[in-house]
């Protein structure tokens, strides 16, 4: 009969037993339950029953984890271990998981491949003269194998750390009439200026866009006349500018109205020929007033 | 267990909860074998305020039961403990203000078409909430988009009398004579590699080496 | 302000935090005039320590600063208080979290050339939302990936005060026996300097803790 296997998700894993502490070292959730019986770690021989390698599977990190696993769960002195056995064992594992229509990850099969390129080359006569290292394919698995065994254990390790809210708790006491203050960030005029400058540059760099470099008195000036107008009513062309400011001041405001026109937030009436102008917001756009806001 | 191992694993207990935590839970903490009465519990509980004469913390009895607190004497010199440290802005968030300030009344179009990337909405509140930016109208195209303006308070925060007082643009060609203008701390010699990759917009803080990414840029910005 | 002062100030205000505060802190709390030196501050936190000999809190030091804690041995006799269980973590994260505590400033690309796998975006999400690790900035590659490194947050969790005092990297010298057993060329020559397929460009400085992580190398594979 065959064994009835649920693969668990994190989600509806049951709530794990105390031990997580004393077998860190695989998983930390039972990550299967095979008749009934949660799983939570790896056997500790090569003998896995075919129902269960699914489950396994999904337990390691990956073929470098599995070759891994294989490697170690000899149980023998690495030493002693030909890496061809272990190609072997590699291969019938894929060859089960193709027997069971397993979905099966392209680097597990790349891993294959690999092991299996190593297999035959020592099959073959030693080459009387030094192979160069680059295309020894042995060298460059053990690498990898020994650079990921190094931080699989870095991981077991860290995972080992006393950690804030499982190990460690934080003493604190309630403070009654605490009140909260929110501080606002401080701004210095060189970021605001950078931050325009930054701006201007990639305006430029990526559109037509030109900015005229207008002296600002004009926009400040635009700001003041809108400040002083409103929609409902009319206000009186020439009582927009101060003679005393001068020449340079007539002109500016002259150009200030201008531009306002031009951007069709105002609107210039005249009620007959040569009657004064008046000035008041474009219909259509709504003017708020610092003072009322 | 003797009254002062009673005692400390109250204090610890009400330490590590952080919420008050009634008579019956207390108990509830001890091990079957070595549970003290409740009147034990309470007397430990006396003995530690006690102790805590002289000490910043207390435990009160609240209504949902026993809770380890500051003395509100103490709490009132902690107070610099609970202002948040004040946000960061975005560059996006300089960039908008800006432009509000230099090219006002603009709208959030605008913004946007300069700067080519959208303006979110909590830019925007967020100069409307400091009172640095205000709408001063509505445009009349479609949708009739909000114009921006700077306030007084702006101006206030920067010093300025008025916006003529912010620096030309024109000047911002020249940024060396900017920095000299503003007083700038001098830019160090950076290799020109470092800062543009490392830091992508929005995902840092603007730090002091960001100067340095902009100090090279007056030759390109004619 | 005398020593008596000071110490229970400390003492009330790491209560009242909840969290590390960093020397400069703890000396900020202090009214100008009554601010004590921070050998001072140091010398009150150990005489606390001293104090708590016999009780269920201590104050330990981790990378943002000093943080009152319920002892471990405390701890496990108060798990009760907390209804819910602590966060799990998959071997996947803790693998991907690893490789970015030891070999950062890495990109995803270069953790998964080591783990032999895939990392998912969840595991990547997970760490950041945790705030574990940063992107501290971007490869200049195509499509420019991000290279993470980790946070004081991540030190704090995990009770250190530098990446210095994470577990040194295991010196896994089986595998160099069986190299020399097979009779394989050299892995590779690596000297002292042997970040460079990690870190290309020398884009960022190694730290003193990515020595420590490649001091071991030369005995495994030199």
């Amino acid at each position: 009969m065959k064994p009835e296997l649920t693969v668990l998700t994190p989600q509806d894993a049951p709530k794990p037993a105390q031990d997580e502490k004393q077998s860190p070292a695989q998983t930390e959730m039972p990550f299967a339950i095979v008749d009934g019986e949660p799983v939570t770690t790896l056997p500790q021989d090569l003998y896995i029953p075919p129902y269960a390698l699914q489950v396994f599977l999904e337990a390691f990190e990956g073929p470098l984890d599995l070759l891994l696993y294989l490697i170690r769960r000899q149980n023998i002195d690495i030493l002693n271990i030909p890496i061809a056995e272990i190609t072997k064992q590699y291969v019938q594992y894929i060859e089960l998981m193709n027997e069971l229509q397993l979905e099966l990850a392209g680097e597990y099969l790349l891993m294959a491949a690999m092991l299996a390129e190593i297999k035959s080359r020592m099959l073959l006569p030693r080459p009387p003269v030094e192979e160069d290292d680059e295309d020894d394919p042995r060298a460059e698995l053990i690498r990898r194998l020994q650079e990921y065994e190094r931080f699989k254990k870095a991981a077991d390790d860290i995972s080992e750390l006393p950690r804030l809210e499982r190990d460690v708790f934080v003493a604190t006491a309630e403070a009654p009439e605490r009140k909260h203050v929110t501080k606002l960030p401080d701004v210095s005029m060189k970021e605001l200026l950078m931050a325009f400058h930054d701006v201007l540059q990639r305006a430029e760099m990526f559109s037509k866009l030109h900015l005229q470099r207008e002296p600002l008195s004009v926009r400040q000036r635009m700001d003041e006349i809108l400040a002083r107008i409103n929609a409902r009513k009319f206000t009186g062309f020439a009582d927009l500018f101060d003679p005393e400011e001068g020449r340079m001041g007539v002109a500016v405001t002259f150009i200030a109205i201008l531009e306002l026109l031009r951007e069709a937030v105002i609107e210039v009436v005249q009620s007959v020929q040569y009657a004064p102008l008046h000035v008041r917001a474009a219909s259509s756009v709504r003017l708020v007033s610092e003072e009322d806001e | 267990m003797d009254d002062k191992d009673i005692k400390y694993f109250l204090e610890a207990a009400l330490l590590a909860a952080g919420r008050p935590l009634n008579i019956d839970q207390l108990q509830g903490l001890f091990d079957g074998r070595m549970e003290p009465e409740k009147a034990d519990i309470r007397k430990a509980i006396a003995t530690l305020n006690d102790e805590y004469e002289e000490r910043g913390i207390v435990i009160s009895e609240v209504a949902s039961g026993f809770r380890m607190q500051v003395k509100s004497a103490m709490a009132d010199r902690l107070q610099k403990l609970w202002e948040e440290r004040p946000p960061r802005y975005s560059r996006a968030m300089f960039e908008t203000l800006a432009l509000i300030a230099y090219r006002q009344p603009i709208t959030r179009g605008e913004i946007e078409e300069i700067r080519g990337v959208s303006v979110s909405t909590n830019i925007v509140r967020q100069l409307l909430e400091r009172e640095w930016v205000r709408v001063v109208g509505h445009r009349d195209v479609p949708g009739r988009p909000a114009m921006f303006g700077t306030t007084k308070g702006f101006l206030d925060y920067f010093s300025l009398k008025k916006l003529d007082d912010l620096p030309p643009l024109a000047d911002l060609s020249d940024w060396e004579s900017l920095r000299v203008q503003l007083d700038l701390p001098e830019v160090e010699e950076q290799d020109e590699n470092d800062v543009p990759v490392l830091f992508p917009e929005g995902e840092h803080e603007p730090a002091a080496d960001e100067e340095l990414a902009v100090a090279k840029w007056p030759d390109t910005v004619g």
